[in-house]
């Protein structure tokens, strides 16, 4: 009984259907969706969105949050950019050096919030501001963007016999990583305790401190990646570079069913939404649908994401219980 | 006359059926004794009466009037007060505040009269003979401070049915007599008091009438004078409870934790002290001794300033509690809600949680296992649950602990410190606890039982520490150990150093 | 058409010579931004009645926010839809290039107005006035403004990254350069963000920061329109002279006023107007984008193709208090 | 004894915890000080009558704002939607004020008002009936009113030229504006100290489960906050235009981040339960000051991003040591 009733209400199965109803429909309905361009695009335009996903998940989980990965994006775009200018050619050099750089992003939110014990959401407003304002110090109103073509076509480059780009296997790769490390290790459990229960989690042995540090490197330093991937799609570093992603990579996670107080979610259930964000506004923007309604579509949707599964829930539960639903935010270590 | 009634209440949690048709009925003037083993709906019979649950059937009535309750709201504005099983304080709020809220006292204009709330505060407790800083955050209170403001909250505004679960679980002797004196006053004053605990002396000692429940049913209602001990436990439990501290003699091994010096700023000052394998270590002393805080800084989950703590010779890193259990210590914490559990996972994630590396093939842990392990403790320790998928936010407090307790013994520890084990337990699982801990000792387990129930101390210690104000103040063998020598030396009267 | 625009050529994607610009040509416009005022006079009021004279097929789509990244995928979709001509104003000269590259490969014609792309990613560029047009009239606006004397000024830009304000702002340097304009000194350049209210506080800025300001450019609709707001509340009214690209609707009360003498712009409308022609032309295969080609735009006449591939529309237009109740856009 | 030794250990505490409030506020007042002062040292026309004013006009609208935060942030919620709303409510006077030239402005006040009080019922009868997280709630009203703002504005814009003389300078005049300000602030202020509901709003944000349990109506309580922060938003709306003048859909985006920041920069507890409304106006007017004070000390636009990040950081900061420093004296007995 109480299996079919998380059965019934676990949000991750209600996004992939969603996601299946849209292409399904879309194919029919929306002249293009089923061309494969169609998809080579989708893919293109979610990669770094799933890229910066995955970390966020697990960081939302344990129930911090960063707001600074669009920042960490830029900033690693222009960090690119300069080097390039001063002559680093080599791609793989270039790639380190984003990924170090991101790592390093990522420390210092850690840092933060690990030890100075501040909220992360306070923390990530402000290195969001700080990040971004550092790539605008370092690039200027310049746009580098002389890199040598190959790189890009190299970057976009689609599977041999196929339409979608080679990077959506390296994306997959790292999912799969990311979603053994979450649900199927003592470290996964770790995370949903620290997210639940912070203090019982120390009571447990769990170094929450040291963990969210860590989780806090890897969102830089996939964020990094991403810029690199950003970078060599676009050919151009601007210091304005995914201005505004993180409320998109946010929306996505949320929507994916990982709830914002942390200790519940599964990445399968983000993977969907993310790919389902894409899908719908690629399918709407075929179908001439105006981005401003677009822009109240994707704000519906996450809406819906949080109201869906609860009142899923009230229909099932005759029986009251709201008194004892966890508590939004759990005591801020203070 | 009865104030406030039960007609064949009943109430259920999905597949479990907490309540069954209760029938109960509280008098004006008289304290109401409560008694039942965990899980058996004493906690659901008390939301029940404090708005906080609807029930399925049945009816309430007050004064002989149906009594509707939407929510804890009504249930106040009716006249009952109710402290829970669980302190629900404002960390952030000041305990006056936490006392007063909503009913704030007021001047002109519907604004809130700030100073005669905080007199009003330091009387009420004054009348419970503790002293608190009214202005002083909830934050950061002991456990038993945290009930202590509960009990004020009830007193607060002077109630026609008072509703108490197990509010002494966290006290000890002194503050338990001076909360039965005000209790009586009120008596006196005519209101109706509900009582649900475990300790049947306080309840022999406060009440004039005992229920007792089972399995949700109310099976017996009889005046305290006509009833024994051992009828009421029989009534409970169904069956007969055997020995109650069955601690056997274990021949004494080498030292398996030693603490050397221990301090920590604000809690405790030179705290040594050494437990050999197969000897049990009571320490014993008043609420907010520094005992808890110890426990916590041996474990390594406070980091202490001074000192250091040895397991089998070796020391262990200052703040790090994995090195800890991997040197085969083991804490089961005081607060369980906080420390001991992750509310919202399921029993099985709990009870595995602290040895989820060892359950793990190839860095890889499955949910089968998790339940397989679960499973076999559950059992053993009698945990009342529907599975080991179901949410421990849903088991009653004293499986919750039942659940802890599972977590911390299948580490298999070489070295166990418990804190309260048997804090909210029913006699039928304390004396299994009682019993598991002295098969542990037997085993070569070196336990440090930090307890504020005397009989316990007595019964199961080879030897009895007492600390007082952050200090241990006395070391008395098994022997030696009497209620008085221990009171003595944990109100810092002489005693043995 | 209905057939795979992936897998087949749009009509006019086969440059077969005529003399007549083909009926049902699908013209899309794709501004930096909807929603922006500017781009709505030009596409709405400029693009559509001339699509409409040859009878194609006007859009206008895009996003709500100015990245090139969302305007990529705005390009996408258009070549997927088979959109003959892809009229649009880059947000970023490189970004765009690649997806602009592929809709071409699928056919479609591509015009840059307003600002433009790499030339390579192309085939026109209507471009509004000359760099060396604006830089002129505007140095030469202020300079009248501030009077003979000259003195410190400053330029409001918008955000630090638009290919076409960089362009202008290092013109007017080289401008300055003059002998007639010795006296006037360039201090600063600061950035709006073509954002209301971060150009108003720089504007603010500005005059917190250099106690001797004569005068200030802003070369963006949206700076202007903030700068002459902070001034007409300001004790710097009058004081401190104000010129910049701005449209009569906005700026109007503030030449009325006297906060500013006289500004500048060409006619958005028109850029859309020939924009939509200089496409169809295209797709028609009237002309190719090499350089000498000419093509007539409607009411807006005959124009030539300049060196690579770019249309001049013509100087910018003064609006001062005499002219401006003429005009309303 | 130990009455005695833990009376004397509260009294400590007493005087300790009140001087530390005091720290706490003058922390950012002191903050603000310096800045004010380094600024004015170096460029004296910073502190003329005309830099004054700037400065109070550009901190008033923030600073509504901030109160109307603060009061949801109290009660362990947020709300993203306040920019979005702004944006509405703004082009919404701008619009009436077309319809009707000769519309008297208490009448545009008023409605600015009850249409922001109108999108906070949307978010508070969202997250109070059905029980969900506001950051995600208001994250998705965030685009939703964004996205019906642009679509009833579809690229037009109000001009100066649209709107009553008298209006606009309101909108430039000090005194007007900064009374609209303090009025909201002293207000706000006084009832959360002073009343009951006010109270109960901290007592929600502390622990919403024991609030529940101690018969607090949570859901209505939640529900008013956000109807308040919804109406201030409005009111900062209409004030936006007034000082504003031009107006398009994109008016206020991304305004929501510096408010949030005002609010933690003025040591109001992200996770609910404590701060005070003026901390959060001052750090409002804090924020505004650096945005007016860089460029007056001639740093270069590109580094001013950057130090209004490392400045938030700093903020919380110091915000946080304070709040050890209380922690540390409570820890010392009853
Ligand atoms: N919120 C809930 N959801 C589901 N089941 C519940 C809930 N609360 C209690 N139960 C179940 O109802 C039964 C009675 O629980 P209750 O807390 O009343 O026991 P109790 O008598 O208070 O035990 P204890 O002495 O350990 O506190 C238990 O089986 C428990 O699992
Ligand atoms: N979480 C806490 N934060 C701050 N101070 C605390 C905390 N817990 C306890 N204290 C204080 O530290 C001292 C020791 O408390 P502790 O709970 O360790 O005493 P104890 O002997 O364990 O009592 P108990 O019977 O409640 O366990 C007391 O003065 C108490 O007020
Ligand atoms: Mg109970
Ligand atoms: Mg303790």
């Amino acid at each position: 009984m109480r299996g079919v009733v998380r059965g019934l209400s676990s949000w991750e199965a209600v996004v992939v259907i969603a996601l299946v109803v849209v292409v399904a429909v879309g194919a029919l309905a929306i002249e293009g969706v089923a061309s494969p361009r169609f998809w080579r695009f989708v893919s293109l335009e979610v990669i770094p969105i799933a890229l910066i996903a995955l970390p966020m998940t697990l960081v939302i989980i344990t129930g911090e949050i960063d707001l600074s990965v669009a920042s960490v994006l830029g900033l690693t775009c222009a960090t690119m950019g300069q080097l390039w200018v001063w002559g680093v050619t080599s791609l793989p050099l270039l790639i380190a050096a984003a990924l170090l750089l991101g790592a390093l992003l990522g420390a210092v939110n850690g840092l933060f919030v690990t030890g100075f014990g501040l909220p992360s959401l306070a923390v990530t407003i402000g290195t969001l501001a700080l990040y971004r304002g550092l790539a605008y110090v370092i690039l200027g109103d310049r746009a580098v963007a002389d890199y040598p073509p190959e790189w890009a076509s190299a970057a976009i480059a689609p599977i041999p016999g196929l339409t979608i780009p080679w990077m959506i296997i390296v994306v997959a790769v790292l999912a799969a990583g990311f979603g053994v490390v979450l649900h199927a290790t003592p470290i996964g459990r770790g995370l949903y305790a620290m997210g639940n229960n912070a203090e019982a989690a120390r009571f447990t042995g769990i170094s929450v401190r040291r963990t969210t540090f860590w989780l806090f490197v890897a969102t830089g330093a996939m964020s990094a990646l991403a810029g690199v991937f950003w970078t060599l799609r676009y050919a151009s570093a601007r210091a304005d570079n995914g201005n505004g992603l993180e409320l998109a990579v946010i929306a996505a996670v949320l929507l994916g069913g990982v709830s914002i107080f942390g200790g519940r979610g599964r990445l399968a259930g983000v993977l969907a939404a993310v790919l389902l964000l894409g899908t719908l506004r690629n399918a709407l923007q075929l179908a001439d649908v105006p981005a401003n309604t677009l822009t109240i579509i994707t704000g519906s949707l996450l809406i819906v994401s949080v109201v869906g599964p609860n009142v899923v829930v009230k229909l099932r539960a005759r029986k009251d219980r709201s008194w004892q639903r966890g508590v939004p935010w759990r005591f801020s270590p203070r | 006359m009865v104030v406030l009634e039960l007609r064949d209440v009943s109430k259920a949690f999905d597949a479990v059926q907490a309540l069954r048709a209760v029938r109960l009925g509280l008098r004006a003037g008289e304290a109401h004794g409560l008694v039942g083993e965990n899980g058996a709906g004493k906690s659901t019979l008390v939301k029940i009466l404090a708005g906080a649950h609807p029930a399925d059937e049945g009816a309430l009535l007050m004064d002989g009037r149906a009594l509707r309750l939407a929510g804890p709201a009504d249930a106040r504005a009716a006249g009952i007060a109710v402290i829970y099983q669980e302190p629900t304080l404002f960390p952030d709020l000041s305990v006056a505040e936490n006392i007063f809220m909503s009913r704030q006292p007021l001047r002109g204009l519907r604004r809130i009269d700030a100073r005669a709330m905080r007199a009003r505060t330091t009387e009420l407790f004054d009348r419970l003979g503790v002293p608190m800083d009214p202005d002083r955050p909830a934050r950061g209170l002991s456990i038993a401070d945290q009930q202590l403001v509960e009990i004020a909250k009830a007193l607060a505004f002077d109630a026609r049915v008072l509703v108490m679960d197990e509010p002494t679980a966290a006290l000890s002797g002194p503050e338990v007599e001076r909360l039965f004196a005000v209790v009586r006053a009120l008596c006196e004053a005519g209101s109706a008091v509900l009582f649900v605990s475990h300790r049947f002396e306080e309840i022999f000692a406060l009440c004039e009438r005992v229920s007792v429940m089972r399995d949700g049913r109310l099976v017996s209602t009889d005046p305290a004078a006509e009833v024994t001990v051992a009828e009421l436990v029989r009534r409970m439990v169904g069956r007969e409870v055997a020995e109650m501290y069955p601690k056997a003699e274990a021949s004494k091994g080498p030292p398996l934790l030693q603490v050397r010096g221990l301090s920590r700023r604000g809690a405790f000052t030179g705290v040594s002290l050494t437990v050999h394998a197969g000897e049990i270590v009571a320490l014993a002393g008043l609420v907010g001794a520094g005992r808890s805080e110890v426990a916590r800084a041996v474990f390594g989950v406070d980091r202490h300033d001074e000192g250091e703590v040895l397991v089998d010779g070796r020391r262990l890193r200052n703040g790090d509690t994995a090195a800890a259990i991997a040197a085969g210590l083991a804490l089961v914490p005081e607060d369980r809600r906080q420390q001991g559990l992750v509310m919202e996972l399921s029993v099985a994630r709990n009870a595995t949680l602290a040895r989820r590396w060892s359950l793990a093939r190839l860095g890889l842990l499955t949910g089968g296992a998790e339940r397989r392990a679960a499973r076999t403790w559950g059992e053993r320790l009698r945990v009342r649950s529907a599975g080991p998928d179901e949410a421990v936010s849903a088991l009653s407090g004293g499986n919750q602990q039942k659940v802890v307790l599972a977590k911390w013994l299948s580490t298999e520890p070489r070295v166990l410190i418990v804190d309260e084990p048997t804090r909210g337990i029913d006699v039928g699982t304390k004396a299994e606890v009682h019993r598991l801990l002295s098969e542990l000792a037997g085993r070569g387990v070196a336990v440090l039982m930090i307890s504020s129930e005397l009989p316990e101390v007595l019964g199961m210690a080879d030897r009895v520490l007492v600390m007082h104000e952050g200090r241990l103040v006395a070391d008395i063998p098994r022997a030696l150990a009497g209620e008085e020598t221990v009171m003595l030396a944990a109100t810092g009267h002489g005693g043995a150093g | 058409s209905q057939e795979q625009p992936a897998t087949q050529p749009s009509p006019g994607g086969s440059a077969t010579s005529g003399t007549t610009i083909k009926e049902g040509l699908k013209i899309a416009f794709l501004p930096k931004q909807v929603n922006n005022p500017y781009f709505d006079t030009s596409d709405n009021k400029g693009g559509k009645p001339a699509v409409e004279e040859f009878k194609g097929a006007y859009s206008q789509t895009g996003p709500s926010e100015a990245s090139p990244s969302a305007q990529v995928s705005y390009i996408n979709t258009l070549s997927q839809q088979g959109t003959d001509v892809i009229v649009v104003s880059a947000n970023d000269k490189d970004a765009i290039c690649g997806a602009l590259t592929e809709a071409r490969q699928a056919g479609a014609k591509v015009v840059t107005y307003d600002s433009d792309t790499n030339p390579t990613c192309r085939d026109l560029f209507i471009n509004q006035a000359s760099a060396e047009g604006i830089a002129a009239s505007q140095i030469k606006l202020i300079s009248d403004a501030v009077g003979p004397d000259g003195g410190e000024i400053a330029i409001l830009s918008a955000t630090a990254n638009a290919t076409n304000q960089n362009a202008w702002i290092e013109m007017m340097k080289t401008e300055l350069g003059k002998p007639e304009y010795a006296k006037l000194k360039l201090v600063t350049t600061v950035y709006g963000d073509d954002d209301d209210q971060k150009s108003f506080q720089e504007a603010q800025g500005l005059l917190a920061s250099y106690p001797n300001l004569k005068g200030i450019i802003s070369p963006t609709t949206v700076g202007v329109a903030a700068a002459a707001r902070y001034l007409s509340g300001s004790e710097y009214k009058g004081k401190v002279q104000l010129t910049g690209l701005g449209t009569p609707n906005q700026m109007r009360a503030y030449v009325k006023d006297d906060t500013v003498k006289s500004f500048a712009l060409w006619n958005p409308a028109d850029l859309g107007y020939l924009a939509a022609y200089a496409g169809a032309a295209l797709a028609s295969g009237l002309i190719t984008g090499k350089e000498g080609e000419t093509f007539t735009a409607g009411k807006l006449g005959e124009y030539t193709v300049g060196k690579d591939g770019t249309v001049l529309l013509g100087d910018p237009f003064v609006f001062d208090k005499g002219n401006i109740d003429t005009f309303d856009f | 004894m130990t009455t005695t030794l833990a009376r004397s250990a509260s009294r400590r505490l007493r005087q300790e915890s009140s001087r530390l409030f005091v720290i706490r506020e003058l922390g950012i007042v002191a903050a603000l000080t310096l800045l004010v002062v380094v600024t004015t040292i170096v460029n004296p026309r910073f502190l003329t009558s005309q830099g004054i004013k700037d400065l109070l006009l550009g901190s008033t609208i923030l600073a509504i704002l901030a109160v109307g935060q603060t009061v949801v942030v109290i009660t362990r919620n947020v709300d993203l939607s306040a920019g979005s709303v702004l944006g509405l409510s703004a082009f919404a006077t701008g619009s009436l004020f077309v319809a009707a030239p000769g519309l008297p402005i208490p009448v545009a006040v008023v409605a600015g008002v009850l249409l922001g009080a109108a999108c906070g019922a949307v978010n508070g009868g969202l997250i109070a009936a059905v029980q969900v997280p506001s950051l995600v709630v208001t994250l998705g009203t965030l685009y939703v009113f964004r996205g019906i703002d642009y679509t009833w504005a579809s690229g037009r814009q109000i001009n100066a030229a649209d709107m009553p003389g008298a209006f606009l300078s309101m909108g430039n005049t000090t005194p007007v504006m900064t009374m609209f300000a303090i009025v909201v602030l002293v207000a706000a202020g006084y009832y959360l100290r002073a009343f009951r509901s006010g109270r109960e709003l901290y007592a929600i944000g502390s622990h919403p489960d024991a609030a529940r349990l101690a018969g607090i109506p949570v859901g209505r309580r939640v529900l008013a906050a956000f109807v308040v922060s919804g109406a201030l938003a409005g009111l900062a709306g209409v004030l936006y235009a007034a000082r504003f003048g031009t107006l398009d859909a994109n008016a206020g985006t991304g305004l929501e981040l510096n408010v949030v920041a005002a609010v933690v920069v003025g040591g109001v507890a992200i996770f609910g339960g404590s701060g005070s409304v003026y901390g959060a106006a001052i750090g409002a007017l804090l924020l505004t000051t650096i945005g007016s004070a860089l460029p007056a000390l001639g740093v270069s636009p590109f580094w001013q991003r950057a130090s209004v990040g490392a400045l938030i950081l700093a903020a919380i900061g110091l915000d946080r040591a304070l709040a050890v420093r209380l922690a540390r004296t409570l820890r010392s007995g009853r």
